[in-house]
């Protein structure tokens, strides 16, 4: 397998991408890990205006997993487009800018506005946030409602366009679908699966936002079973796997189940350099193809 | 910043349910400021998940040490290890205190396990410190030779009978605040009645604090607290040390 | 806390079930743990005919849980009534007799056959299998074929009756709501969520099922979001919770979400008696109330 | 049946990679028997979740010792055990070797590990004992002391080259065979060859089995062979040892 490959129209030197609010814009992470040895960066989800978040706790961790209700905390367009894209411009990777919004028309808004700028190589439109009250789940978890996202960015870039699907369905192969008819040229899977834990000393759920996404070795097989559900049923759409990678093996394990690239998240909080050793281990697995 | 494997030089009980680890790593302590901290990898396996932060407690040479309280797996298995087990550290990550060796009193202030960072701090700083050590009984007192030590318990079973801040509103007289800085760590209730303390007092106080986190270094945002000037800031990258009037506690 | 609790009109010793198919039918975990300690036990899913199950594999191992793909194994009603029915008399704990089949017809023929033995206390009807071809998630997923089966059956007995519920859909309140309006008298929450694994050196899945079902400490994040979205949105329902439960903090979790009993399954694979101090935990924890 | 901690005796490597463990559970010995396995729980954690079977290799007095590959997590895990660590087993669980000790001669057929349970069944035989060990390599080859041990490597870098039935085959004659019953363990293919071969000569045939078990007492279905009459067995609970003219190989 040459670790050059192209998932929806995007080339990549190898198929490892460090995934969307698990590695910020790039810079702590750049510390211990040479970004120009990883295939890319999705940046942490962007909105029209900058976001606070959600208050404390965010995190909980559970069993080989984690809940995340960081409820989309980020700088906001403009302050990404000055301060936070021109970091990358050293680096040979691509570039992959996810957006997320409340309302159809910001994800529209939000990604025109991006779309000329040249150190973004493709978009990731994030449906499916289990951490926001409006343009998470509402969206993702509704099958008319990604395809009239879908179409209506779709209109607005030219550029790769992948809509990161929610794993909360039973149909995700259908979301799929219904994504690259609009119009996608790929599909990410798979977003957090929606979680809770209870504190036993208040009687509260740990989380400030009661719910959370789980991420982490917890959710592998789910995810893997997501991508498996979309490969069978359209082998034609591109897939990136995503959930709970945290060495090569997982990695291979989502190439064989159907995926072209993948993208790790977690992992990167725990091993901070992962994603080189997984792109090594992937080119090894698969070099006599 | 070092993401390195450490060799474990020895660990062990400083009172029941509380543990040092003393780990060689060159290069770490000199890299290190105090009330920095590292994030720990207890486990090689999925179970604990997530590193495990802990304040560098002392520093010397190529070794530092970490102070602990058992609290679950992570800490268990932290305890379990022998000298000369392999560890994986993260850090030193984090803002520490700030040093100002122009003023001449230097006051610490702890409850419980916040006293961790204290030893690594007086190596760094000139003048006279005074140290308060708070907890609700003796069993949470631990006492690592810090000066001019003077003890609270809310039972009385050790040293003052009433609560750590208590304590110095009866050791301090005003004058002795204004020519002085505050360090304080300990339970966010104890930081919360410190801040009121140097406010009504217009005593200079930075405290260390916690949060849950992800990954201690800024990529995850899992670990914010409330800016007074509105929005959040992040413990692990903006603290775990801040002036005390720059957050809601 | 009464340890004496009611749910769905069934009257439980305490508030522990062993789920279904995680103790056969009770012989061999008894060796274990004294069944007259637990609450009840749920035995495995019984259809009109024996059933082989499927080809071998049919477990693997993930991060912190299990996929089984176990397919159904089971006795069949006949050699239910006669062979494994009689053993449970010697015990004073709740039976629950958990159903499975592949129509909506032979859930309530089932049902019908067995409702007159009086060993069984309740009936567990479990649409939520993600390991068979028919009867599974094909109703299990869908809100009126879970209506349905749930009206059909209701007529079938005047015995509690227990929906157990898929987890792999967006709106499980709905479903809650849908079966208790039409007749369950609580609804038992959850089975097991889809999962896949990759073998690196076959290249193919290693469940022979492709898929299997994941259950243990992982899923239990995901089933307690599930509990507590019911309970939110219907307080009215009776809920049992299941998913990841290992021991009594994990129970009381359930609990404190909204459940008033538990199950129990893959911790008893681990630790067999472990229902004996996931009880007298729960006792502890609440005995001030 | 037993399910209770117990004391680690002592945990050494046999050949490189290869590692027995030694444990100290009186009672247990007593009341098992060759071919039977424990369940033994690795980790204190949710990680590995699963217990993790092995045949009983030995016996004796109050310890059992266990014969283990370092395959993943969970032989690492025993592998890093010490003198005295507690260790939970459940066992013994399934059906051990049938044992008739009117014959005259008993075969031991072994791949790599399968080598395992022999020492046990050894120690229960009267009569005559042949050993043939088999394995791709002499790396594979784990010699026990067992009775008139013979070896086959497929490299033929240790002994006869070629398989391990290829060696039966050339030293036993139907008369031997008449007069034995064949022990088999080790890899299917292996174990299929043997069935094919004791079919062939006529020759009464036991063989141990593997499967991936969850719980390894019956109550998971988790564990089905076929069985030549249709229908599955169960692995942990029929076997894992098997009359090798009841199961599909
Ligand atoms: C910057 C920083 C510095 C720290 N320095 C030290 C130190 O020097 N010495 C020390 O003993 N601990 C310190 N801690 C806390 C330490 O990280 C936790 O005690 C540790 O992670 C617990 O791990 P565990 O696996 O043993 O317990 P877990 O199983 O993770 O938790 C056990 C129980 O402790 C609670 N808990 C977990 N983390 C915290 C926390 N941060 N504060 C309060 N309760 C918690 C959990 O809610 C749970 O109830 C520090 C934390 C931070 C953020
Ligand atoms: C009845 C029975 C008796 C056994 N007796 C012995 C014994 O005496 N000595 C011994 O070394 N092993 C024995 N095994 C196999 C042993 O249980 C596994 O090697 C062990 O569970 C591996 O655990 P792990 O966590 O180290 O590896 P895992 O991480 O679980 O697995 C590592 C790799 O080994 C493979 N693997 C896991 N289990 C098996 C298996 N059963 N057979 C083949 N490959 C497997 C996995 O697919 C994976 O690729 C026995 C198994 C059974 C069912
Ligand atoms: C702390 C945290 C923050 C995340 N933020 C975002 C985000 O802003 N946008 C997004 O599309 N996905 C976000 N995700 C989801 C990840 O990109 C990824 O889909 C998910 O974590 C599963 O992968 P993993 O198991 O490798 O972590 C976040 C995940 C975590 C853990
Ligand atoms: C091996 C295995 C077999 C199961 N068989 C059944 C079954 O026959 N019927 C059923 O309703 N649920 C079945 N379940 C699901 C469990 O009853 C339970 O809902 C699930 O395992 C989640 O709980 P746990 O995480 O505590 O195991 C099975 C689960 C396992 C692991
Ligand atoms: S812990 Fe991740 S940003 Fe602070
Ligand atoms: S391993 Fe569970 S039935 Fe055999």
């Amino acid at each position: 397998m040459n670790q050059n490959i192209t998932v929806g129209r995007l080339n990549l030197k190898n198929p490892v991408l460090l995934a969307s609010g698990t590695v910020g814009y790039g810079n702590e992470i750049a510390e211990f890990l040479d970004l120009n040895k990883i295939g890319g960066i999705v940046t942490k989800s962007i909105s029209l205006k900058p976001r606070a978040g959600n208050p404390p706790p965010r995190i909980v961790e559970t069993a080989s997993g984690m809940l995340n209700a960081i409820g989309l905390a980020n700088v906001g367009l403009e302050k990404f487009i000055t301060e936070k894209l021109p970091y990358l411009e050293q680096y040979d990777t691509a570039v992959i800018c996810n957006i997320a919004a409340s309302t159809v028309e910001e994800y529209v808004i939000c990604t025109e506005q991006l779309a000329h700028q040249k150190r973004i190589d493709a978009f990731e439109i994030n449906v499916s946030c289990p951490n926001v009250k409006e343009g998470g789940l509402v969206i993702g978890n509704n099958l008319e409602k990604v395809i009239e996202v879908t179409e209506k960015v779709r209109k607005a870039t030219t550029k790769p366009l992948f809509i990161k699907l929610s794993p909360n369905v039973p149909n995700i192969a259908d979301f799929a679908k219904g994504a690259v008819d609009a119009g996608a040229d790929a599909v990410s899977a798979v977003n957090t699966f929606v979680g809770a834990a209870i504190d036993l000393r208040t009687r509260k759920p740990k989380l400030h936002n009661v719910t959370g996404g789980l991420s982490g070795p917890a959710i592998k097989p789910l995810a893997v079973a997501k991508v498996l559900e979309i490969s069978r049923k359209h082998p034609e759409i591109d897939i990136i796997g995503i959930g709970g990678i945290s060495n090569w093996k997982d990695a291979v394990e989502f190439i064989l189940a159907g995926a072209k690239a993948v993208q790790i998240g977690t992992v990167n909080f725990v091993e901070p350099a992962a994603g080189i050793e997984i792109a090594d281990g992937i080119r090894e697995y698969f070099k006599n193809e | 910043m070092f993401l390195a494997d450490a060799i474990v030089n020895k660990v062990f009980e400083v009172k029941p349910g509380i543990h040092k680890i003393v780990i060689n790593f060159p290069g770490l302590p000199l890299k290190s400021e105090p009330g920095q901290f590292v994030n720990v990898r207890v486990s090689e396996t999925h179970y604990p998940l997530l590193r495990r932060p802990f304040s560098i407690c002392d520093s010397e040479k190529d070794t530092i040490s970490l102070l602990f309280n058992l609290m679950g797996e992570g800490t268990r298995m932290l305890a379990h290890l022998k000298e000369g087990d392999k560890i994986n550290l993260l850090g030193p990550l984090g803002n520490g205190f700030r040093i100002n060796n122009s003023v001449k009193k230097h006051i610490f202030v702890a409850g419980g396990m916040g006293v961790a960072p204290f030893p690594f701090l007086k190596r760094k700083l000139d003048g006279k410190i005074s140290t308060f050590l708070g907890g609700r009984s003796s069993k949470e007192i631990i006492e690592l030779g810090l000066p001019n030590t003077e003890i609270a318990t809310d039972d009385g079973s050790l040293g003052f009978k009433g609560n750590v801040i208590e304590l110095m509103e009866s050791r301090l007289s005003p004058d002795d605040l204004n020519a002085a800085v505050i360090y304080g760590c300990g339970p966010t209730a104890m930081l919360r009645a410190l801040k009121k303390f140097s406010i009504k007092n217009d005593a200079v106080c930075q405290v260390s604090t916690e949060c849950a986190m992800a990954c201690g270094f800024g990529i995850c945002q899992g670990c914010p607290t409330e800016s007074t000037e509105g929005g959040y800031k992040l413990v692990c990258k903006d603290g775990p040390v801040f002036d005390v009037r720059e957050i809601v506690l």
